[in-house]
């Protein structure tokens, strides 16, 4: 599992556009959008929590895009069904690199960008734990929804799996309102945390046998 | 000994017909070349002997418990952004590491050893896909037009190797329109199958 | 199916004309006979196609794909009837045609399942393979169910309680409950006859070259 | 049980004001039921019939 793991993230490293896009224009949107309109700072400080669930949901389907696809174009696919005869380690491997590369960084800025906007200094790594739990939901979700379409488009692949996020989307809601109002943040973030890893587990074995479905 | 059989295979796609009761048997170090027109199933039928696809009739069994398979397909399997040097670290580790690196110089690819292997030849890139046959070790030989876009030189090389991974041992399954000059028995697929 | 069409008008003619008047709302809650009934509905086919989906995936029942592929069109068109009567209900009660509320949101989710679905069969042009992944997706995305089924006491939020629930006995008194029985019964039967008549055309298309086609028709 | 619950036919249309929402819910349904129906019956005859000619 480790020589899996160390593969995806040699392979990922290499890969600039795959591991540093998604960041970018993360915070791209992040900047655009208190400019887009102009709001007080008060009211920023209200519902700038939205933007930033907003472009993680986003950010986070961008990034798992093409998590399969190129592996299945260029046929490391079928080799690595000659050996493992299940795509479990492989896809584990491939989820977990690309929530530290991608999905943990996300976090990180989502944090300092709400720090910027009135979250005190004391909250913003609790902001930091939410989000970085959740986008381990939300990649899971995706990369479900990438296997699904693996060379069909990923449209396809946001039309099957965004329902599979939107409760994932209201668990990170209402864990950002513990922090705002201070209290439960201890129980939610467990909560996130047990659903988080539940489904790390689970997913992989229905995307391995997606996976097989389209190899057949 | 024998290593695969197939009894009575058959594959139908949305309900067209490609090809139906084959029974065949292949045993260790001995050779099987597989003829046919253009999309008479060839590659199917090689993908339905490793298992990626599943038959629509029939089976395939392997008497061997975790037979070592190695396959070149159509698709290369090679990371295009990453330099050859890069794609046997990640076919390979580190003891069959050396075995690979001996046989890229033999193959000539070490001048481009660095470069990415988006800018290499057709030949190249095939050649580089080829170490992951040369430099394992495996039970069975799985091959689909392994000698499209090479050069004589490469061929004979080819062609050599796999006499050698004959005689010890190793069977072979290939598809091929080039007459590989190893002694194998046949197997033709018609195209049309009449019912 | 003439039976579906029959109790389907009686519950809604009881409904409308003899139930008397409730008294918040008035006489729009006759809408009730045919919200409830639709979203039960909607939610009922999803989960007759998750055990079609776990069907054909385990056994690989070949029926139960195109049974999935037949009752989609038909959770589309229920799940939004079931908006469709939600959001006009919505205007004299609620004030507004869309309220951001747990349970119109949870519907409107199985709504782009709906969608999902049948996208995601039709872009495979390989059928056995589109009829896998979809089976796949169905199976997974049952888990919604029990979110939409829960959201109304999750988030208690402004959505009516459910006028049925098996555990409390029903919340509304008798003299409207029993044309609303009649109509979900109503309901039903004519959402399966229109399941079967889709399935019937879908088999069909499926099935052409086969040597029973041909003799059955 | 079954005693007419409305004044009169007028009142029946109206319903004091949200008539107009419940009829149109109705309207609305019944057309798309009925009009599935018939779509899908259409589609099937069009069907049997290719497929009549086509056996010949």
């Amino acid at each position: 599992m480790i020589n899996f793991f160390s593969l995806e993230a040699f392979k990922l490293r290499h890969k600039l556009r795959a591991w540093l896009g998604p960041l970018l224009i993360m915070i791209l949107v992040l900047i655009a959008f208190p400019l887009s309109i102009d709001i007080s700072q008060y009211d920023l400080n209200k519902f700038y929590f939205s933007v930033i669930v907003v472009s993680l949901l986003m950010i986070s389907f961008l990034a798992t895009e093409s998590i399969f696809s190129e592996d299945y174009e260029d046929g490391s696919l079928e080799q690595i069904h000659l050996e493992e005869k299940d795509f479990y380690k492989i896809t584990l491997a491939k989820i977990l690199v690309h929530v530290l590369f991608i999905g943990i960084p996300m976090a990180l800025i989502g944090s300092i960008f709400s720090f910027a906007n009135g979250v005190s200094l004391a909250e913003a790594p609790k902001i930091f734990v939410i989000l970085s739990i959740s986008t381990l939901i939300l990649f899971n979700v995706f990369a479900f929804g990438s296997a699904l379409s693996i060379n069909k488009g990923s449209m396809l692949g946001v039309v099957a799996s965004l329902p599979l996020a939107l409760p994932a989307i209201v668990l990170l809601g209402r864990g950002v309102r513990t922090v705002q109002y201070g209290q439960g943040f201890f129980e939610v973030s467990v909560l996130m945390a047990g659903v988080a890893l539940i489904v790390t587990a689970l997913m992989p074995i229905i995307i391995s046998a997606t996976l097989k479905t389209h190899l057949e | 000994m024998q290593l695969v059989t197939a009894d009575n295979l058959g594959y139908s796609i949305n309900e067209k017909r490609l090809f139906h009761n084959l029974t065949f048997s292949l045993n260790s170090g001995s050779g099987l070349h597989i003829k046919g027109g253009n999309g008479s199933g060839k590659s199917t039928l090689l993908r339905i002997i490793l298992g990626l696809t599943s038959p629509s009739k029939g089976g395939v069994e392997y008497c061997k418990p975790n037979l070592q398979v190695s396959y070149l397909g159509h698709k290369n399997a090679i990371k295009h952004y990453l330099t050859p040097m890069q794609n046997l670290e990640l076919m390979f580790r580190s003891s069959a590491l050396q075995n690979a690196m001996k046989w890229m110089n033999t193959l000539g690819l070490n001048k481009v050893q660095d470069e990415l292997t988006a800018n290499l030849s057709f030949g190249q890139q095939k050649k580089l896909a080829l170490i992951r046959i040369f430099a394992s070790q495996s039970d069975l030989i799985v091959l689909d037009e392994p000698f499209v876009g090479l050069d004589n030189a490469s061929r004979d090389l080819l062609n050599e190797f796999l006499q050698k991974k004959l005689a010890s041992d190793t069977s072979l399954i290939l598809t091929s329109h080039i007459e590989p000059n190893i002694l194998c028995s046949e197997l033709v697929l018609s195209g049309e199958t009449d019912d | 199916m003439f039976l579906g069409f029959s109790c389907l008008a009686m519950g809604w003619i009881w409904g409308l004309a003899f139930a008397p008047e409730d008294a918040i709302q008035g006489n729009s809650y006759r809408i009730i006979f045919l919200h409830v009934p639709a979203s039960i509905m909607a939610q009922l086919i999803y989960f007759f196609m998750s055990i079609c989906a776990l069907m054909h995936l385990v056994w690989r029942v070949k029926l139960a794909a195109y049974l999935i592929k037949s009752a989609a069109p038909v959770g589309v068109l229920i799940t939004f009837i079931a908006l469709f009567s939600g959001s006009i209900w919505g205007i004299p009660t609620w004030g507004t045609w869309w309220q951001w509320d747990a349970r119109i949101t949870s519907t409107l989710i199985l709504f782009i399942m709906y969608l999902g679905i049948i996208t995601l069969h039709s872009s495979f042009s390989n059928a056995e393979k589109a009829d896998r992944l979809m089976s796949i997706l169905v199976v997974v995305g049952v888990v919604n169910i029990p979110i939409i089924k829960k959201s109304v006491d999750w988030w208690s939020t402004l959505h009516q309680p459910a006028s049925i629930s098996i555990s409390d006995g029903a919340s509304i008194d008798p003299s409207m409950l029993y044309p609303l029985t009649i109509s979900i019964f109503g309901m039903a039967l004519t959402m399966i006859a229109l399941g079967i008549l889709v399935s019937k055309l879908y088999i069909l298309t499926r099935e052409k070259n086969k040597k029973w086609v041909q003799s059955h028709v | 049980m079954f005693n007419f619950s409305f004044t009169d036919f007028h009142d029946f249309l109206t319903m004091d004001g949200h008539g107009i929402y419940v009829w149109t819910v109705y309207l609305v349904t019944f057309a798309l039921i009925a009009g599935s129906f018939l779509i899908v019956r259409r589609k099937l005859n069009v069907f049997k019939r290719k497929l009549e000619n086509a056996s010949e």
